[in-house]
C-alpha cells in the first residue's frame, strides 16, 4: 500500500517515486504541525506557570467533584483515542463499515468530552469565576489562564470532531483512504496528549 | 569588454576600502563619542567599550579589506580557478579559536563591569531616593528626616492636587515628611540608591554620563545604585517608548557638593 | 485522496480562467510571485513611511500634503504630530519586518524556487500553500487598514511592549482599534507563516527527486529548509503571545498588566500581570525572527556566489550549511540580550550574553567561507554577484555591532540608542534586502523569461550601496553619542549637536529611496521589453536552470529527473548540471 | 502500512488502561498534602511518562522509521526546555512587587 500511496500522493504520479524520506507526506505534515502546536501549548502553560509563581495569592477552586469530573473527562478522551485506533486499524484492513462505526464512536466520545468540559466551565461561571475576576479574592490570573488554556484545548477537540466528520464523509464516498484516517488519528491522539498535561497542571494543581 | 568587467571589481574594492577608512576615522577621531563619565563604576564600562571596539574594529577592517582585496585581484579571470590552500579547516579553526577565545575573554571581563553595577548590593548608608516615571515626566521622592518613605496608594494619585506618588500624608506619618521633587539632586561622591517604579507604562532612566540605563517596569520596584564623582547638571532621558510624549520626557540630575545639596533639600522641603 | 488526486489532475491540465490561474492559484510559482508582489508593495509603503519620518526628523515643520490628506488628525495640514511619528515608525517596523523581510526572501523566492530546485511539480500541500498566502494578505490588509481608522495606527513600536499595547485607548491615540487590528494582523501572519514553514519542510524532506540527497541540495534550499524550522518553532510562540495580548485588550484579562496602573488619575481595573512576560514571549520569537530574515539571505548568497565566481565554496556544502544550522539553533537561546536593561534578572543577563557572543562563531565562519571562496576565483561581475558582494560587506559592518550589544555592560550604554537601529538595519534589514535584490536579478529571467537591464541594475547597485553606508553607518556611529531612538524631535540638549548629522542622513535616505525607483522601472520595463532569456543564462547548475524560462506548469514538462551531482559543479568556464551524468569537474 | 501491525488491539487497550492508572495515581498524589513544588515535580514526571507512551505507542512513532523520531523530538524539547529561561523573572515579579 505504502509505495503506491506515496507515488500517487506526491502529486506527480509518473515522474515521482517513493519519498526519499520514507514517510507519507500527509503523516509528516501532521507531525510537523503537532511540533509547532506543542510549542504553542507549551508557551501557554509557561505563561500560566509564570503567572502562578508571580502571584502572591492563588485561589484553588476545584473541589473533589470537579476532580472526579476531570477524571471522567480523561477517561472519555483516552477511550476515544482507543476507538480512533480501532478505526485506523479497521480502515487498514479495508473494513469500511467498522471503520466508520469506530469513527462515529470517536466523534461521539469527543462530543461527550466537550459537553463535560462546558459543564465544568458553567459550574465555574456559576461560582463567579471569569476571565478577569476571582470570587475568592485571589489572583485574577486563575480564570484568565484556566479559561484560555482549556479553551484552546477545547477548540482543538471541537475542530477534531468536525475534521473527523469530514474525513468519515470522504471515506464513505471513497475520496479518502486509510492514510487520511491515520493522519486524522494522529491529530486526535495529540489532543489527548495535550490533555495529559492540561489535566494535572490546570485541575490537580488547583485542587482544594 | 573584459577590461570593463574587471574594472567593476576594482571600483568595488576602492569603495569598500573608502567606507572602511571613513568609518575607522569617525571612530578613532571620536567624531561621535560618549560624554565624559562621572560615575564610580563608569570607567569599567568605558574600558569594556574600548576593548570591544578594538576587537570588533580589527575584525571589521580585516574583513572588509580582505573582501576588497580578493574582489580586486580575482575579477574576471580566465583560466582554472583554484581553492585557498588548506581549504576550510584554517577558517573554521580561526573562527573557533581566535574569535571564540576573544568573545569569551570579552564576556569574562565585561561581566565584572556588569556585576559592579547589578550584582553588588548598594553600599550601606546610601542615600535612598524613590523615582516614579509616568507619562511623560519623572518625579523623585526623598524620605525626609525620618528616613522612611510613605506607603503608595495608586488610587490617590492626582496630578491636580500635586499628589504624584499617591501618598497619604494626612493618615500616614511616614509620608508626612516625604519630599517630592521634579528634579533630582544628589551629593557628590556619596553612594546613591534609586528605586525605580512606573505609574503607567514602561519608561527608562538613562543618564549618559552615569553610564546607567534601566527600564521602569510597571508593577515592579527596581533598585539602581551609583556614586557620582563630578558636580554638574546632567540630562535624564526616557529611552523606553512610552507614548506620544516620549521624545519630550526628561528631567535633570544635579550633582552638588554636600553643602549645596543640604540647602537644596531644605528649599524643596519648604516648598512641600 | 480527493485533494491529492485533484492536484494530480491539476498538474496535468493547468487551470483555465483568470481567477484559478492568477488569483486563487495553487501553483507554487504563481504564489511565489504573489508573495514577491505583496512584499514589493509593502517595501515601497514602508519606504514612504521612512521618508516621512526622516523628513520630520530633519525638518520638523516640513509640509507633506499627502499626509495631511491621509491623516487629518495625525498630520494637520501635513505637519506631523509626535504621536503620528510614532505611528508611522510602528507601521514601518511592522510592515518591513513581517511583510517585506520575512515574506520576500523566504516565502517569495522559496515558494517559487524550492519545489523546482528539489525537482518536484509543486509544494507538498498546494492548497495549504495558497491559503497561507491569502492569510498573509489578510494580515497585510488588517495592518494597512489601521491608517484609515479615526485614531490611526498604533504607536507602541513593532515590539508593542505591554502595558502600553495592552491597556487600550487610555495609553494614547492609536492604542484603541489601531492596536487591536495590529494584534490580529500579527496573529494572521503567524498562522500563515506556520502553514508555510510546514509546507517547506515537508516538501524538502518528501518531494526530492531521484538522486537528490540532502548533501546535494542547492544551498538556497538548505537556507529555506533551516529557516522553515526556525520559523515553525518561533512563530509557534509568537502566536500565544499575540493571543494573550488580544485577550488583555478584548477579554479584560491581566496577563501583561500589573496592579495599580494609573492613567489620567484613573486607576486601571487590572492586577497581577507582568510586562516582562510579554517581552520574554515576544523576544523568544523576536530574536529567531531576525535569523528567519537573514537565513534565506545566507542561502541565496551561498547559492549565487559559486555561479559567478565559477568555483565551489570553500568547504563545500557542509561548512556553510552547518554554520547556518548552528546559527538557527543558537538563535533560540539568546533572546534575553534584547532585555538586558528591561528589568530582567541581571544574572539571566549573563546567561543570555554568552550564547549571544558564541553565535558570532558560526556567523564568522559563514562570512569567512564567502570571502575566502573569492580567492583564486574567476569573478563575473553581473548584478546578482555585485549584490551578493554588497551583502557580505553590509553583513560584516552590521555584525560588528553585535559585539557591543551582546554584552550587558556595553549594552547598558548603547541600548535604545541609534547604534542599535543602525546595527539591525545593517544585519537584518539591508543585508536581507541586498540578498533579495541579488536573488531578484538572478532569478528574474527564470521567473519571467526575460533578462533585467544590466546597466540599470549596476546603476541601482552603486547608488544603493554607497547611500546605504551614508545613512546607516552614520546612524550607527551617532549611537555612541547617545542619540536615543524613537524620538520624533530632538529637544534634549545633547541631541541638538547631532541635528546636522540627522539632516545628512535624511538627504541620503531620500536619495536612497529615489534610487529604488530605478529598480522598480527596471523590473517593470524588463518584464515586457527585456531581452529574451535562455534557459540557463548564468551558466548555473541547479535544477531550476534545467527547465524552460519560465518553467511549464508542472515545472519539468513531465521529464524524469535524476540528480548525479552536488549543486556547485563549477570549474572556470566548465560546469556540470546536477542532472547531467557527466563526470564531476569540481570534485564535490 | 505494514508497520502498524506490531501491536494488537488488545495491547492498545492495555496501554489505555495503563495511562488511566497513571492519571489515577496523579489524582491520589494530589491529595497527599505534598509541598506544591514536590507535587508539581511528580505530576510533571508522570505527565511526561504518559506523553512518551502516547507518542511511542498510540501514535506508534516506535514503529515508524527512526528518522521521524529524530525529526520531531529534538526540536520540540529544544523549545520547551529553553522556554524555562523566562521563569526566573516570575520570582522577581513576586519578590520585587511594588504594591505588597
Amino acid at each position: 500500500m505504502s509505495q503506491t500511496e506515496m507515488t500517487i500522493t506526491v502529486g506527480h504520479d509518473v515522474i515521482m517515486e517513493a519519498s526519499p524520506y520514507g514517510i507519507d507526506k500527509k503523516k509528516l505534515g501532521m507531525w510537523i504541525f503537532i511540533v509547532s502546536d506543542a510549542c504553542t501549548f507549551g508557551a501557554f502553560l509557561f505563561a500560566y506557570g509564570y503567572m502562578r509563581i508571580g502571584a502572591p495569592v492563588w485561589g484553588t477552586p476545584f473541589g473533589f467533584s470537579s476532580i472526579l469530573n476531570g477524571l471522567l473527562m480523561t477517561a472519555v478522551l483516552l477511550s476515544s483515542s482507543l476507538t480512533m485506533l480501532a478505526a485506523v486499524r479497521a480502515s487498514q484492513e479495508n473494513q469500511k463499515e467498522s471503520a466508520n462505526k469506530w469513527l462515529g464512536i470517536t466523534m461521539l466520545l469527543g462530543s461527550i468530552f466537550a459537553v463535560l468540559h462546558l459543564r465544568e466551565w458553567f459550574h465555574l461561571f456559576g461560582e463567579g469565576w471569569r476571565l478577569f475576576s476571582n470570587p475568592t479574592g485571589g489572583a485574577v490570573q486563575f480564570g484568565a489562564t484556566f479559561f484560555s488554556v482549556t479553551g484552546l484545548h477545547l477548540t482543538h477537540v471541537v475542530t477534531g470532531v468536525i475534521a473527523l466528520a469530514f474525513v468519515a464523509r470522504g471515506y464513505i464516498q471513497g475520496r479518502y483512504d486509510q492514510s487520511h484516517i491515520e493522519t486524522a488519528g494522529l491529530y486526535w491522539h495529540f489532543v489527548d496528549l495535550v490533555w495529559m498535561f492540561v489535566f494535572p497542571f490546570m485541575y490537580l494543581m488547583n485542587a482544594r | 569588454m573584459h577590461g570593463v568587467k574587471t574594472m567593476v571589481g576594482k571600483i568595488f574594492a576602492v569603495v569598500v576600502v573608502l567606507v572602511t577608512l571613513v568609518t575607522a576615522y569617525c571612530v578613532i577621531a571620536h567624531v561621535w563619542w560618549m560624554p565624559v563619565d562621572i560615575s564610580m563604576h563608569g570607567p569599567k564600562i568605558d574600558n569594556q567599550i574600548e576593548e570591544t571596539m578594538v576587537v570588533a574594529g580589527l575584525l571589521f577592517i580585516a574583513g572588509q579589506i580582505v573582501l576588497a582585496a580578493f574582489v580586486f585581484l580575482y575579477g574576471g579571470g580566465r583560466g582554472k580557478p583554484k581553492q585557498i590552500p588548506g581549504g576550510a579547516k584554517p577558517l573554521v579553526v580561526f573562527a573557533f579559536v581566535i574569535v571564540g577565545l576573544e568573545v569569551l575573554a570579552l564576556s569574562a571581563i565585561g561581566s565584572q563591569a556588569w556585576g559592579a553595577v547589578y550584582f553588588a548590593p548598594p553600599e550601606p548608608g546610601s542615600l535612598h531616593i524613590d523615582v516614579q516615571a509616568g507619562q511623560f515626566a519623572y518625579y523623585f521622592r526623598y524620605p525626609g528626616p525620618d528616613g522612611t518613605f510613605g506607603a503608595l496608594h495608586p488610587e490617590l494619585i492626582n496630578e491636580g492636587n500635586q499628589n504624584f506618588f499617591g501618598i497619604d500624608p494626612d493618615h500616614d506619618p511616614d509620608a508626612k515628611d516625604d519630599i517630592v521633587t521634579a528634579e533630582i539632586a544628589v551629593p557628590v561622591n556619596k553612594p546613591i540608591l534609586l528605586t525605580l517604579h512606573s505609574k503607567d507604562v514602561g519608561h527608562s532612566f538613562y543618564v549618559r554620563e552615569l553610564r546607567i540605563q534601566q527600564d521602569f517596569v510597571p508593577g515592579l520596584s527596581l533598585p539602581v545604585h551609583f556614586t557620582a564623582t563630578q558636580t554638574g547638571r546632567y540630562e535624564i532621558v526616557c529611552t523606553q517608548l512610552c507614548g506620544l510624549g516620549h521624545y519630550n520626557m526628561k528631567a535633570y540630575l544635579s550633582v552638588l557638593s554636600q553643602a549645596d545639596f543640604d540647602d537644596w533639600l531644605k528649599k524643596q522641603a519648604a516648598m512641600q | 485522496m480527493a485533494q491529492t488526486s485533484a492536484h494530480a489532475v491539476a498538474h496535468h491540465a493547468p487551470p483555465q480562467g483568470f481567477i484559478r490561474k492568477y488569483v486563487f492559484s495553487v501553483d507554487h510559482k504563481v504564489i511565489g510571485i504573489q508573495y514577491l508582489t505583496l512584499s514589493l508593495v509593502s517595501a515601497f509603503v514602508g519606504m514612504a513611511l521612512s521618508w516621512a519620518m526622516r523628513l520630520h526628523l530633519a525638518y520638523p515643520d516640513f509640509h507633506i500634503p499627502l499626509l495631511g490628506w491621509l491623516a487629518p488628525n495625525g498630520a494637520p495640514n501635513g505637519v506631523m504630530t509626535p504621536e503620528y511619528y510614532l505611528s508611522l515608525m510602528t507601521m514601518h517596523g511592522t510592515i518591513m519586518a513581517f511583510f517585506v523581510l520575512t515574506a520576500a526572501p523566504f516565502a517569495g523566492f522559496g515558494n517559487f524556487m524550492l519545489p523546482i530546485q528539489v525537482g518536484a511539480a509543486d509544494m507538498a500541500f498546494p492548497r495549504l500553500n495558497m491559503s497561507s498566502f491569502w492569510v498573509t494578505f489578510v494580515g497585510f490588509l488588517l495592518a494597512a487598514s489601521t491608517f484609515f481608522i479615526p485614531d490611526g495606527p498604533p504607536l507602541s513600536g513593532w515590539t508593542a511592549y505591554a502595558p502600553l499595547s495592552a491597556v487600550g485607548p487610555v495609553a494614547g491615540p492609536g492604542q484603541g482599534w489601531g492596536q487591536t487590528l495590529w494584534v490580529l494582523s500579527i496573529a494572521c501572519f503567524c498562522i500563515a507563516s506556520l502553514l508555510g514553514a510546514l509546507n517547506f519542510i515537508v516538501t524538502t524532506l518528501d518531494l526530492r527527486t531521484k538522486g537528490l540527497t540532502m548533501s546535494r541540495l542547492p544551498l538556497s534550499t538548505w537556507g529555506w529548509f533551516i529557516d522553515a524550522w526556525v520559523s515553525l518553532l518561533a512563530f509557534a510562540v509568537l502566536l500565544p503571545c499575540g493571543l494573550l495580548l488580544a485577550l488583555d485588550r478584548l477579554g479584560g484579562t491581566s496577563f501583561f498588566i500589573p496592579a495599580g496602573l494609573v492613567f489620567n488619575d484613573q486607576l486601571q481595573p487590572h492586577s497581577g500581570g507582568s510586562p516582562l512576560l510579554f517581552q520574554h514571549l515576544f523576544w523568544f520569537f523576536g530574536h529567531p525572527e531576525v535569523y528567519i530574515i537573514i537565513l534565506p539571505a545566507f542561502g541565496i548568497v551561498s547559492h549565487i556566489l559559486p555561479t559567478f565566481i565559477r568555483k565551489p565554496l570553500v568547504g563545500g556544502w557542509r561548512v556553510i550549511t552547518f554554520s547556518e544550522i548552528a546559527v538557527g539553533m543558537l538563535s533560540f537561546v539568546v533572546w534575553g540580550h534584547h532585555m538586558f536593561v528591561s528589568g530582567m534578572s541581571p544574572y539571566m543577563a549573563m546567561v543570555f550574553s554568552v550564547p549571544t557572543l558564541l553565535i558570532t562563531i558560526p556567523s564568522v565562519i559563514a562570512v569567512l567561507i564567502w570571502v575566502f571562496s573569492l580567492y583564486g576565483a574567476n569573478i563575473r561581475f553581473d548584478t546578482p554577484l555585485l549584490y551578493s558582494l554588497g551583502f557580505i560587506s553590509l553583513f560584516i559592518s552590521g555584525g560588528i555591532g553585535g559585539f557591543f550589544l551582546a554584552q550587558p555592560s556595553t549594552d547598558s550604554y548603547l541600548h535604545a540608542t541609534s547604534f542599535v537601529v543602525g546595527h539591525f538595519h545593517f544585519t537584518m534589514g539591508l543585508s536581507a534586502i541586498f540578498a533579495t535584490f541579488a536573488g531578484f536579478y538572478y532569478w528574474y529571467p527564470k521567473m519571467f523569461g526575460r533578462m533585467m537591464n544590466e546597466t540599470l541594475g549596476k546603476l541601482h547597485f552603486w547608488l544603493s550601496f554607497v547611500l546605504v553606508y551614508c545613512v546607516f553607518m552614520t546612524l550607527q556611529l551617532t549611537g555612541f553619542a547617545g542619540a536615543v531612538r524613537r524620538y520624533s524631535a530632538f529637544v534634549d540638549d545633547f541631541m541638538i549637536p547631532l541635528i546636522p548629522a540627522q539632516k545628512f542622513m535624511t538627504v541620503c535616505a531620500l536619495l536612497l529611496g529615489a534610487t529604488q525607483f530605478i529598480f522598480l522601472f527596471n523590473a517593470i520595463w524588463s518584464r515586457f521589453k527585456g531581452t529574451r532569456a535562455s534557459d540557463n543564462p548564468w551558466g548555473a547548475t541547479t535544477l531550476e536552470w534545467d527547465t524552460t524560462s519560465p518553467p511549464p506548469f508542472d515545472n519539468f514538462g513531465g521529464r524524469q529527473l535524476i540528480v548525479h551531482h552536488g549543486p556547485m559543479e563549477y570549474d572556470g568556464e566548465d560546469s556540470v548540471m546536477q542532472t547531467s551524468p557527466a563526470a564531476s569537474v569540481a570534485g564535490t | 502500512m505494514s508497520s502498524n501491525h506490531e501491536l494488537g488491539m488488545s495491547s492498545y487497550v492495555g496501554i489505555g488502561v495503563g495511562l488511566m492508572l497513571i492519571v489515577t495515581v496523579e489524582v491520589i498524589l494530589t491529595y497527599q498534602h505534598f509541598a506544591p513544588r514536590t507535587l508539581l515535580f511528580a505530576l510533571l514526571c508522570l505527565a511526561c511518562l504518559e506523553a512518551y507512551i502516547a507518542i511511542m505507542y498510540l501514535m506508534h512513532v516506535k514503529y515508524e522509521r527512526p528518522i521521524l523520531y529524530w525529526t520531531i523530538f529534538p526540536a520540540t524539547l529544544f523549545v520547551l526546555v529553553f522556554l524555562c529561561y523566562l521563569l526566573p523573572d516570575a520570582f522577581r515579579m513576586f519578590n520585587m512587587r511594588l504594591l505588597k
